[in-house]
């Protein structure tokens, strides 16, 4: 059957700023808003948006539909029977059509050091136990999406907030017992653009599509960050 | 235009590129490493691998037993020294990685847990969860963020190699935000594009796998080598193609034709074994390709069942309830509600082969070098020799590892010892590109990249599928020919510069024709079955090792065709064999039934 | 658009004022921080029977009056509602910040916990035993 | 390594979170309790005058336990609650983008500060 979804257009060598445009495209039961996407892109090879996977790992294909941000290639056509808004990701520049510029997200994730920090030299893998992994893990499996950081109003109040996805990593670093360098990230985390931007909104982890849940990770972060100024309190003045 | 000097240029940011760009950064950190990529690293199609990584871990292992199940999984196709080297150092880079912060699966005892994988006789693949790849590539990216050394172009797309006398030079790109057209010289360029499945019709990759690695070296004279062998995998969903994991089958899924039958007893599979007792290489157990053989067979005799047009089998599930199913599979829960609307308790899955990985690629030595002096290549855009005829599930991954580290320090070892290439013919060729790329704008009346595309990947599917035979081959190869005139007509009608989608799926298209002729070439001029490439005609339906036991050379002609040169394998220590496999009905993977 | 441009022209658009009003997610969240309002009249209250309290048995029973009067009942009825609504979500949220247990044991542990103190203070204040 | 040469302030958030923390447990835990018990049993007089006389709550709250009681309910029921509000309205005011800033911040804790006192103040005295 046929659908009408609605679409975001824009481009930057022409157009003043974005306008919406109505597509007709073919869709059954299983149809994604990324198969309908491609459609359009028959339809009109001018039409730009990302994608790759198109099974929901690779996280280059976020679009707002009605709203809402969402991977296209998990989002149906069946779900939407009142029809569809497909806008470019909020709080990020749109570049052309549905592709947002994607590098503040890049800096803030490179900001808080997401690798792990361990000086020892060694040739046999470190010792972790079910447990220990356990402790991270949820948090290890962020794939950049970007969605929770359109869907975090602090972000879109202020662009410098270190956002979910890259306080989540600090998080997920600093759990894993491998790691030393905690000492080297709370200062991103205690800083006003770290943890303290966050008021719990908790809309990024309702839209995470691989259920990392930042919100929790910022949250226990605040808590970490907390413990943090006491103990530094305490410490001789000079101390790093 | 932009015009930049670094001393090494690594295309691609997949597992293979950055691991090989970290090599080369903690080699020398003197080196400036440009990671070149079209997409953000972490999109790249290393991030859908799902089972793992294999190294010889367990002490009951041996390293002679991983090197005699590639050698015998390769179908005596493999070069022997790349695999001794290769299993001698698998470990070393899994631990390398575990050491970098990957996290992978363990035993209780917090050591780390392998598992079982097709092909190989004893556990030795490594995995992280479901994820093997996401979290490789995850550690990968991020770890490279520590080495200021390396400096990334993401969204850059390489569209030609500069080659100077049979020296690299560097690589021309398109800044896909912009544009423009980018000039990077270097001292060494390592290729990491990743695989070319996208030239098939069903196939289990990513849309970027469009083996534009391949044809750039191919395009500059490099022999691709062993391009026929492309690995079907038997259970991708119809249409979409994605990835239903052999997991399935191992918890005791079944597959039925369109009858309800079994149709794998049919086919030297058998006997057919009880509902809910899998056993090891019978049955649904089989290997791959016997299993994707199968379900050709089943097509041709009209029993195969339709899925909103695409021939299926069913991959039954149902036997095993809801809530087995939610805790041991709930990925491909996910999968099958989400993209055949289908809930595995209650219905079979439609399921048909894919292709999934292509064994062949850019030619090169043991030390990743390509006939073009200071041009290395990686991973699954290259032939270093590991996987002949056929490759072992969850030897890729390592391969990205333990090569990608090889081509980073032989690539630093070389730009340290080497200047920049200064010569006119740069320019020239980039005012040549330059050009190229202003006539390409315009309007197409009656063709469009899609119908180019698909008609190429039909013919492909139909002419190099999972049964070959001359006739078909051929008229896949004059098709192919015929699409390539049309794509020199075609247009792109996008006349932005800024993010210009339709361009770079212009390019890819013309890159993706180059690859699919290597492809169907070489599995033309192979009159034999071995591995993956199996054919049907007379006296060539079985392995030929007096004729070819020898690897194909697909070489670029000036007027675009393709010539096919041969190559002796190197073997060192185990001559070839019967491909033997299991007890189950003396399943003989390398032959057709 | 002349050549040495290279033509990007990122498009921010302004955030939205009335950016909680979108979606329903974010119109909890805003009532979620709203409790706190009928909160701080309540937190008034209180402030005015402690002093009202230092003031001797008089005043006292002015506060019980005021505390009577229906006005006031709605108002703290109203705050009630919105404690509990509080509770609600805080409860919720406890778990995530400190995963001490599994969170619905956590979650009605701390309902217990409102339980048991209110009908503590019932039976202190009312007299019940 | 990158990124390591400047180090961001640390944000003295983690005091009035703190508090704020403390006063959503009083909130949620408390608060309805006492609500119930003065705010909407004793108006329907399912709690009567005579258990909330004059010397009875008095006594409660100035001098059992030399008055601790009292102590921690001020803490508990006014003090805590109330930089948990200000600090909801302070982050509110940044929400709506009505105020932010030194001044918002200010006034905000700065409130609460100086009703904590007066209630402090009432029952000392
Ligand atoms: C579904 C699936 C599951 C798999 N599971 C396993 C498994 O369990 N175990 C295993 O060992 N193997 C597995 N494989 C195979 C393995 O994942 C791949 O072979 C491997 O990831 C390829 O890695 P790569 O680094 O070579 O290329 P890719 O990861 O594909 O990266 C290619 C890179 O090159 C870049 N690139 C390409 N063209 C250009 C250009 N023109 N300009 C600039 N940049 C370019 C891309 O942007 C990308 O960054 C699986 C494959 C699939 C499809
Ligand atoms: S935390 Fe979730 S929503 Fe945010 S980037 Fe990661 S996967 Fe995407
Ligand atoms: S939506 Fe934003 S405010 Fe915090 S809980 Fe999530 S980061
Ligand atoms: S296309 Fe990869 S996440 Fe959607």
């Amino acid at each position: 059957m046929t659908q009408t979804i609605v679409i975001a257009r824009y481009n930057p060598e022409l157009d003043e700023k974005p306008h919406q445009e109505t597509y007709q495209v073919q869709s059954d039961d299983n149809t994604s808003v990324l198969d309908a996407l491609q459609q359009v892109q028959q339809q009109d090879p001018s039409f730009s948006f990302r994608w790759s996977c198109r099974m929901a790992i690779c996280g280059s294909c976020g679009v707002m539909v009605n709203g809402v941000p969402k991977l296209g290639c998990q989002t149906f056509l069946r779900d939407y029977p009142v029809g569809l808004v497909i806008t470019p990701l909020s709080n990020f520049a749109v570049e052309k059509d549905l592709i947002v510029n994607m590098e503040p997200f890049l800096e803030h994730l490179s900001a808080i050091k997401p690798w792990l920090i361990n000086t020892a030299e060694g040739t046999q893998p470190h010792v972790q136990t079910p447990k220990q992994l356990a402790k991270y893990q949820q948090f290890a499996n962020c794939i950049n999406c970007g969605l929770c950081y359109s869907a975090c109003p602090q972000f879109g109040l202020n662009p410098e907030f270190r956002g979910p996805a890259a306080l989540a990593l600090a998080h997920r670093y600093n759990l894993d017992s491998r790691d030393q360098g905690k000492a080297q990230r709370m200062p991103e985390l205690n800083a006003k653009n770290g943890v303290w931007t966050c008021t719990f909104v908790g809309f990024c982890s309702e839209v995470c599509p691989k259920k990392v849940d930042p919100a929790a990770a910022i949250n226990q972060g605040k808590v970490e960050s907390a413990k943090d100024m006491i103990v530094s309190a305490f410490k001789p003045t000079g101390a790093r | 235009m932009l015009q930049l000097d670094m001393d090494i240029i690594v295309v691609g940011g997949g597992g293979a590129g950055l691991r090989a760009a970290i090599a080369a950064a903690e080699a020398s950190p003197t080196l400036d490493v440009a990671l070149v990529s079209k997409v953000y690293p972490m999109r790249s199609h290393t991030v859908a691998a799902e089972g793992g990584a294999a190294a010889v871990t367990l002490s009951e292992d041996s390293l002679q037993s991983h090197f005699f199940d590639t050698v015998a999984g390769s179908d005596w196709l493999a070069e022997q020294d790349v695999v001794e080297y290769f299993v001698q150092h698998a470990y070393q880079e899994l631990v390398q990685l575990e050491r970098w912060g990957c996290p992978w699966s363990r035993k209780n005892d917090g050591s780390v847990q392998v598992r079982r994988f097709g092909g190989m006789k004893t556990e030795r693949t490594w995995f992280a969860a479901d994820k093997t790849g996401f979290h490789i590539l995850h550690t990968l990216f991020q770890t490279s963020l520590k080495y200021p050394a390396i400096e990334r172009f993401d969204e850059y797309f390489v569209l030609d190699l500069l080659v100077v006398e049979q020296r690299v030079a560097g690589v021309l790109a398109i800044r896909y935000s912009t544009g423009e057209l980018v000039q990077i010289r270097a001292k060494s360029v390592i290729l990491a594009t990743g695989g070319a499945g996208r030239v098939f019709h069903y196939n289990t990759n990513s849309g970027i796998v469009t083996g534009d690695g391949m044809a750039l070296a191919l395009r500059h004279g490099v022999a691709l080598r062993d391009m026929e062998f492309v690995q079907y995998h038997p259970t991708g969903l119809p249409g979409s193609g994605i990835l239903i994991t052999e997991a399935c089958r191992g918890e005791g899924g079944i597959l039925l034709n369109k009858d309800g039958y079994r149709y794998l007893q049919d086919y030297g599979l058998g006997p057919e074994t009880p509902l809910g007792e899998p056993r090891n290489k019978c049955m649904e157990l089989g290997p791959r390709d016997r299993l994707s053989q199968a379900f050709w067979q089943q097509q041709k005799l009209g029993l195969t069942g339709d899925y909103q047009g695409h021939a299926v089998v069913y991959l039954d599930l149902r036997h095993l309830g809801d809530k087995h199913l939610k805790e041991r599979l709930p990925l491909i829960c996910e999968l099958a509600r989400d993209y055949v609307n289908v809930d595995p308790a209650k219905a079979p899955i439609p399921v048909r082969p894919a292709v999934h990985y292509t064994m062949g690629g850019v030619m090169t030595n043991i030390d990743c070098q390509t006939s073009i002096q200071g041009l290395f290549a990686i991973g699954e855009c290259a032939s270093v020799g590991l996987h002949g005829a056929n490759r072992l599930g969850s030897n890729s991954l390592s391969e990205l590892l333990v090569f990608g580290k090889v081509a980073g320090e032989r690539a630093a070892a070389m730009a340290l010892q080497n200047d920049f290439v200064s010569h006119q013919s740069i320019a020239e060729q980039t005012a040549r590109q330059q050009a190229l790329l202003s006539v390409l704008q315009g309007h197409n009346t009656d063709d469009s990249l899609v119908a180019i595309r698909t008609a190429m990947t039909k013919a492909m599917e139909e002419g190099c599928g999972i049964y070959r035979d001359a006739d078909s081959m051929q008229y896949c190869l004059d098709h192919l020919i015929s699409l390539k005139q049309r794509y020199q007509a075609l247009k792109v009608e996008d006349q932005g510069k800024v993010y210009n989608n339709a361009l770079l799926q212009h390019l890819e298209l013309g890159f993706g024709l180059d690859v699919a002729m290597a492809i169907c070439s070489s599995a033309l001029a192979r009159k034999e079955s071995r591995g993956a490439h199996q054919r049907l005609d007379e006296g060539m339906t079985t392995r030929n090792d007096t004729e070819f036991l020898q690897h194909s050379l697909a070489v670029q002609q000036q007027d675009g065709s393709i010539d096919i040169r041969w190559q002796a394998v190197t073997i060192t220590s185990l001559p070839p064999a019967q491909r033997l496999y299991g007890d189950c009905g003396a399943v003989n993977e390398g032959k057709t039934s | 658009m002349s050549s040495e441009h290279n033509g990007r022209r990122p498009y921010l658009p302004p955030f939205r004022r009335d950016w909680w009003l979108q979606l329903r997610f974010y119109r909890l969240y805003m009532l979620r921080e709203a409790t706190v309002l009928p909160l701080l009249f309540f937190v008034g209250c209180l402030i005015y029977g402690l002093y009202s309290l230092g003031q001797g048995p008089a005043q006292w029973q002015l506060w019980l009056d005021f505390m009577a009067q229906p006005w006031v009942f709605v108002l703290n009825l109203l705050t009630l509602a919105a404690s509990l609504f509080h509770a609600k979500t805080f409860f919720e949220l406890f778990p995530r910040v400190m995963p001490l247990a599994p969170p619905r044991l956590m979650i009605a542990g701390q309902w217990l916990g409102t339980v048991v103190v209110a009908i503590g203070l019932i039976v202190l204040l009312g007299g019940y035993l | 390594m990158n990124n390591g040469t400047k180090q961001p302030k640390r944000s003295d958030e983690p005091i009035w979170w703190a508090l704020f923390s403390a006063g959503g447990v009083c909130f949620a835990v408390l608060i309805p309790g006492v609500l119930l018990s003065l705010a909407v049993l004793y108006p329907l007089g399912l709690i009567s005058a005579e258990m909330l006389s004059y010397e009875r709550i008095h006594f409660m709250v100035f001098e059992a336990f030399f008055g601790l009681a009292g102590l921690a309910f001020v803490g508990a029921a006014i003090c805590l609650p109330l930089f948990h509000a200000v600090h909801r309205i302070h982050h509110g005011l940044h929400d709506l983008q009505w105020a932010h800033g030194p001044v918002a911040k200010v006034i905000c804790y700065g409130a609460a500060i100086l009703m904590s006192a007066i209630a402090l103040g009432l029952w000392i005295f």
